[in-house]
């Protein structure tokens, strides 16, 4: 049981508006954290902010990485990448003009650090090459290598969308609302991706989800956000049945 | 003697059956349109060499500028300052340093040991300008960033025009004259046409493909993922700001060996070379031979240069030549949306598509798809104004 | 503060002031249709040299009055934009690249405006008097200036007013403003998008035109009048902010004021000043001095 | 004013690259063009190629010099032609640049297979053009182009471009200032200033005024000068600069939609009542804006050709053909590309379409043209024709300004360099 991801007291204020108010949490490697809360509850804001995309007002944010939690609060996004944190987006944000197998390639050679090689070919890389054919077998993926990404399904690009988050290999792996806009029979997919995934890969998985059968499916561990701030947190029966959730949700939204 | 004619009769007839059997792969048409480059310079009357020299130039110049913008995503409209660069780079260059050259050369070959320093200097001055001017640019995105560089360009410009240190010779430009080179007894002189010709098409040719293998590289395929979200490759660990700041300088060092020899062409260092305009001609060529395939600049410049070449043989049409230039541009720009290389493109899709139904059923099944294609076209033109939602193929 | 710099005389702040009246006029519009429609337009400037040519024509062909040549000047030349925009940049809206297209796409008509007016009017210039009313010169602080020119302030000053006022309190503006901060919303709440973008192109080129008929007696008209503007026009905009009405009117006055008091102190070189100012203020600011529309 | 590399050799006599070596090595490149040049156009007709501006901001020279010779070839067709020929203008736009230019010139020579070359406008344009002919061996007879540059024979300066190519049948603006200068010395004044587009014209003619004032002993200062940019919409900065400095008098080579863009500014801020004189030095003659917006009369200008004088026969015929075709008087630039077909019909008759046997015949004989009696001056090819300054007025008739009271300037060539060498100056006559 180690701590990979901490934030301390996190808050960011968009004027008068506090988006998140303060949240102090940790996140353990043992375990698939789901963070869930109503429309506007902060979740997509608490993941610019871990990501870099915005700066907190204060609190900060610490990340482990080479063995020892450091701190990351002011790193700019591709730092932050860098360092292991890596995520997927809620609206769909692959590289459309792409193929699937350049999509991953892109972030191969980020992973690498070979941004700067003007000589070698692109696809010339024999382990890379590799790393690729396992991700895109591991994904589903491997028929569409070739397919550029805006020929695709929407069901086929939320998996490009979580390949792409994985090939940069990270420590600690944020989804944002993996099944968004999809079907039962496709989000019956993506949920067994996601257990596979859990198995086969070496990461930490933070997951937003609207789906409620999605996440006391997957999560061992659930964080409710109401107005910015930890309403609840722990084992999925256990906050689930904690009224102050009931009530954030019913209050907002009906499920 | 006549086993040697047979022995190349019968390679040059195993190649023909080969493209015709294999199809025309790709080594095959670099090779055929090499030797055709190279027979250019021999064959073509000379004022067509001249034109093709200008052309190839102009091409580098959209092909640079394009590095940016098709394949990173930043339209630079004052990328006109680097050519200059490299025009007043080579200019300065020659006009204070040969007398020094030529006493540790000698006077034989330091025409020719002054050009090549001249253009490294200049190509270097190019780099030193792309770097901070580069640097400040990137901040910006989109518009601003167009805004940001046509500022910058302009004001490189300026400066041109106030002849600092009399280094620039203010509105005249500097007069660029390549000399003969005498080297162990045969002379010959950089600027003759026909050496010119060569010499432009060695580097424009190197160019193309140094250019060609960098967007192919590693490098290459950041920069098309910074297009298409930069966002999203930030979130995967590229420094978007550090890697367009280098794209910025790489293209800018092609622009300005463009700007060498240009200079050399028309023996002139002219601040024209700095204007907005000239930006211009990189930008519309860019868009007239469509920024998303590789060739595509290369296209558009011959388009641009030979439509002006064409247009200036008729008197009538010559007085008014911006206007055509002008309606030219409004309808490429409406009705071919991924350029002219992108209409070849297409073209050649279909003109397989023929030979593959020519293949099936033979003469009549070639004319049948023809008709049949003309007529889903004129089709789908009739339907357009409602389902067209147009877009650049990327 | 202007008061402070000893260096600029009354007579450089009448000068300046009456050069950024005239570079606002010019600027205005761009930055209107940019606002909006998020095109920016590089045949302004030619607009703004077509409003000079119509301007003279009526007066001098149609109508001996200077007014109403203006007027149908600037009408003349909403009309002709309308065309531009209906013909050639509507379609181009859908598109990924629209940005840039329409970009190209005016820059095309740059050119073919410039050789049509060639084509009518030929290269020579024209000087167009100014209205007999205003043709007399008044003396400020030891210092001449004609009347049109100070008329040409108080124009500036009734044009920015009378948009704020058109922008803020009519339906139409209330129309334009919601449509410039989000298309889609406003789309969905049943505004004719399309059309609502023909009108502003129309009003964005009817100011272009005004600002040339309005110009043309300070200056000599010429095919060429258009290519210096529209790069002045973009300092402007980008100084003030792209599509900012207010912005403009600032940037015009602070670009005025600069080519004022420039050539007293800067004797080369201050042609370079503008350009210096638009990459301070897009690297400090890049959304201008004053962002956002009518505010 | 930065030199050029072969001319710095030629002066500094080092061991370098120079003129002739260039051409030496030109020698082979060229021999496939003289052939080219002797073969002329089409059968039955000579070919002259005129390279002006027709497009952008100086498009009004080009139209101006098209009336010019345009006239002069239906003339000499309607006479029967050139030996019995047909002559045929084939015009190219320079665009003012000197790329386009080069591009243009080529392309006449090369692919036209003109017989000469007349025209150029641009200062510019003329200067990196220059070298080229004379490596091509074709001759080029410039109308208008006034940098004195062109026809001061390379080396004599940095930025010399002279050859035995190049001929100019208009005059440059060193006789202009040499003209103005002699009006200076009339006028007395005890300060002057200039207001000049931003290029080389603008700063060349406030260099050779000052030379020749002080070489031919006007006692005067120079004061304040200004140059604004081309195509500046605004002059009153620059305007309101030069009242303060409070000059007597003002040598402005402000020319076209700048010039008149200039009057109206400089009328409406009290100019013509706080400045004694103002020399428009290309404000008469060329630049008359078509709705015949005079210049101030009194004021005193300058022209390179006047359609009254000298009052010849050939002058008053061309001038009233001229206005009969176009109902407008020849401006200058209408007359040097006329005059300079009429030059080339003549060499063509006298010595054929060889460019040797051309520029020979340039150089030897007299000529003479609605501009009067000139020769071409050996060393420069300078034409020996008159500057004229007047003072403005209206001409009713004709709806047009015209210049009074004539001073006509035929300084000779002797005496201009002797001006420059009295004041110190090592700027080149250019005749």
């Amino acid at each position: 049981m180690t701590v990979v991801l901490q934030t301390d007291g996190l808050t960011r204020q968009f004027g008068q508006l506090t988006a998140v108010d303060g949240v102090s949490l940790e996140i353990d490697d043992e375990e698939v954290t789901s963070i869930i809360g109503p429309n506007g509850a902060g979740k997509t804001t608490f993941y610019n902010l871990l990501t870099g995309v915005l700066e907190p007002t204060s609190g900060a944010i610490r990340l482990r990485s080479d063995g020892e939690l450091r701190e990351i609060t002011d790193d700019p996004p591709h730092e932050v990448a860098r360092r292991g944190l890596s995520r997927s987006y809620q609206i769909t944000n692959v590289f459309e003009g792409l193929t699937v197998r350049e999509n991953l390639r892109v972030a191969r050679i980020a992973r690498e650090g070979r941004t700067l090689d003007f000589r070698s070919r692109a696809g010339s890389n024999e382990a890379a090459n590799e790393q690729i054919d396992w991700l895109l077998e591991l994904t589903n993926l491997a028929e569409y290598a070739d397919t550029e990404c805006d020929e695709l399904s929407h069901g086929e690009k939320r998996k490009v969308e979580i390949a792409l988050a994985l090939a940069i290999e990270p420590t600690v792996f944020l989804l944002d609302e993996p099944t968004a806009g999809m079907n039962p029979t496709e989000t019956r997919k993506i949920v067994s991706l996601i257990h596979r995934l859990n198995d086969e890969i070496d990461a930490t998985f933070v997951v937003t989800e609207h789906d409620m059968d999605v996440v006391t499916d997957i999560s061992d561990r659930i964080v409710v956000l109401a107005d910015g701030a930890v309403l609840a947190e722990g084992e999925p029966a256990e906050v689930l049945a904690d009224e102050r959730v009931t009530e954030a949700y019913l209050g907002s939204e009906a499920l | 003697m006549s086993t040697h004619d047979d022995s190349v009769t019968s390679r040059i007839g195993e190649f023909t059956r080969d493209a015709v059997r294999n199809g025309w792969t790709r080594e095959r048409c670099v090779v055929l349109l090499s030797l055709g480059l190279l027979l250019f310079g021999v064959v073509a009357p000379s004022f067509q060499i001249y034109l093709f020299t200008e052309f190839l130039i102009i091409a580098l110049f959209a092909l640079a500028f394009n590095l940016l913008y098709g394949y990173t995503g930043l339209l630079s409209f004052g990328h006109a300052m680097f050519l200059a660069g490299g025009s007043y780079g080579l200019a300065i260059f020659l006009q204070e340093s040969e007398p020094y050259v030529s006493n540790v050369v000698g006077a034989g070959p330091a025409p020719l040991v002054s050009w090549v320093l001249g253009a490294v200097f200049a190509v270097s001055l190019v780099i030193a300008m792309a770097v901070p001017i580069g640097w400040l640019s990137v901040r910006l995105e989109e518009i601003y960033f167009a805004l940001i560089t046509l500022a910058f360009g302009m004001l490189v410009y300026s400066v041109i025009i106030q002849n600092p240190q009399g280094l620039t010779a203010g509105s005249d430009g500097i007069n660029v004259l390549l000399g003969v080179t005498e080297i162990g007894g045969a002379e010959f002189r950089l600027g003759d046409r026909q050496i010119y010709y060569y010499l432009t098409l060695g580097i424009v040719g190197a160019s193309t493909y140094g250019i060609w293998r960098i967007v192919n590289s590693p490098f290459g395929t950041i920069c098309k993922s910074i297009r298409e979200s930069p966002e999203r490759a930030a979130a995967l660990g590229v420094d978007v700001r550090f890697h367009r700041w280098m794209t910025f300088i790489v293209s800018a060092a092609f622009v300005g060996i463009a700007g060498v020899l240009i200079a050399g062409l028309s023996n002139v260092a002219s601040p024209y070379h700095a204007h907005w305009s000239e930006s211009a001609t990189a930008v519309v060529a860019t868009v007239i031979g469509g920024a998303t395939y590789f060739a595509g600049p290369i296209i558009g410049a011959f388009v641009y240069l030979y439509a002006r070449w064409g247009i200036s043989r008729y008197p009538a049409l010559e007085a008014h030549w911006e206007f055509f230039m002008g309606v030219l541009i409004i309808l490429v720009v409406l009705y071919f949306k991924v350029g002219a290389a992108g209409g070849l493109y297409m073209l050649r899709t279909w003109l397989l598509d023929v030979q593959a139904a020519y293949r099936r059923g033979g003469a009549n099944a070639a004319v049948g798809f023809v008709r049949e294609s003309a007529t889903n076209k004129l089709r789908r033109d009739s339907d357009a104004s409602e389902s067209d939602t147009g877009g650049v193929e990327r | 503060m202007i008061s402070t710099l000893s260096f600029v005389s009354v007579s450089d702040l009448v000068i300046g002031l009456s050069l950024g009246s005239r570079l606002f006029l010019i600027a205005v519009g761009l930055s209107l249709i940019f606002g909006v429609l998020g095109v920016l337009n590089f045949a302004h400037g030619a607009l703004y040299m077509i409003g000079a040519y119509l301007a003279l024509a009526f007066t001098t062909q149609v109508i001996d009055n200077f007014w109403i040549g203006v007027v149908a000047g600037a009408i003349g030349v909403g009309v002709i934009g309308v065309l531009i925009e209906v013909g050639t940049i509507r379609p181009l809206y859908d598109r990924v690249e629209a940005d840039l297209d329409q970009l190209i796409v005016t820059f095309g008509f740059v050119l073919v405006i410039h050789e049509v007016v060639r084509f009518v009017w030929g290269s020579q210039p024209y000087s167009t008097p100014a209205p007999d009313a205003l043709a007399f010169s008044v003396s400020v602080s030891g210092s001449t200036f004609s009347a049109y020119r100070l008329f040409v302030i108080v124009a500036a000053l009734v044009v920015m007013a009378a948009l704020w006022l058109f922008i803020r309190r009519t339906y139409f503006g209330a129309l334009v403003r919601g449509t410039s901060s989000d298309r889609e919303m406003a789309s969905m709440l049943g505004v004719d998008v399309p059309r609502l973008y023909t009108g502003v192109f129309f009003l964005g080129s009817f100011l272009a035109g005004l600002g040339g008929a309005l110009s043309a007696p300070l200056q000599s008209t010429s095919p060429a009048l258009g290519e210096q503007v529209i790069i002045d026009a973009f300092i402007i905009v980008v100084i003030g902010g792209l599509g900012s009405m207010f912005g403009a009117f600032v940037g015009a006055m602070f670009v005025g004021l600069m080519q004022a008091i420039g050539p007293s102190f800067i004797a080369a070189g201050h042609i370079a000043i503008p350009f210096l100012a638009m990459v301070l203020v897009l690297l400090v600011r890049p959304e201008g001095l004053f962002g956002g529309l009518g505010e | 004013m930065a030199g050029k590399p072969c001319t710095d050799d030629v002066q500094n006599g080092r061991n370098g690259l120079d003129r002739r070596t260039f051409l030496k090595g030109a020698a082979g490149g060229a021999a496939v063009t003289t052939v080219a040049g002797c073969l002329g156009g089409g059968d039955d007709t000579i070919s002259l190629g005129a390279l002006y501006i027709f497009s952008g901001f100086g498009s009004l020279y080009g139209e101006e010099a098209e009336r010019g010779y345009e006239l002069a070839v239906e003339e000499i067709n309607n006479d029967g032609g050139i030996d019995g020929q047909d002559v045929e203008i084939i015009s190219r736009d320079t665009e003012g640049d000197p790329n386009a230019g080069i591009r243009q010139m080529t392309s006449l020579i090369e692919e036209e297979n003109v017989d000469g070359l007349f025209g150029l406008d641009s200062s510019s344009v003329a200067q990196s053009i220059a070298p080229q002919v004379q490596e091509y061996q074709m001759p080029l007879m410039a109308t208008h182009a006034a940098t004195p540059f062109l026809t001061s024979p390379e080396g004599e300066h940095d930025n010399s471009v002279g050859n035995e190519w190049v001929f100019r049948n208009s005059n440059s603006l060193s006789h202009d200032m040499y003209g103005a200068a002699q009006v200076a010395a009339t006028l007395e004044l005890d300060e002057w200033a200039t207001i000049g587009p931003d290029y080389a014209f603008g700063y060349e003619t406030w260099d050779y005024f000052q030379a020749y004032c002080e070489g031919i002993g006007v006692d005067t200062a120079f004061t304040e000068e200004q140059f604004p940019a081309l195509e500046e919409s605004d002059y009153s900065p620059y305007i309101s600069s030069i009242l303060d400095a409070e000059p007597d008098g003002v040598i402005t080579p402000l020319w076209g939609s700048d010039l008149t863009t200039f009057l109206g500014q400089a009328e409406q801020s009290g100019w013509f009542d706080e400045i004694e004189y103002t020399l428009f030095s290309v404000g008469m003659g060329t630049d008359l804006p078509a709705d015949g917006s005079p210049l101030p009369e009194g004021e005193l200008a300058s022209t390179r050709y006047d359609p009254f004088e000298p009052d010849t026969e050939e002058n008053n015929e061309f001038r009233e053909t001229y206005v009969e075709e176009y109902d407008t008087l020849p401006t200058y630039n209408a007359e040097g590309a006329y005059r300079a077909v009429y030059l080339y019909r003549n060499a063509i008759e006298e010595a054929g379409t060889n460019a040797d046997e051309i520029r020979s015949t340039f150089e030897e004989s007299e000529h003479t043209g609605p501009v009067g009696e000139y020769a071409f001056a050996p060393e420069t090819n300078q034409a020996t024709v008159p500057a004229i300054w007047g003072e403005v007025s209206y001409d009713d008739e004709y709806e047009s300004n015209v210049l009074d009271s004539l001073e006509v300037s035929d300084p000779s060539p002797e005496e201009m360099q002797q001006a420059l060498e009295d004041a110190g100056s090592d700027l080149p006559t250019g005749v």
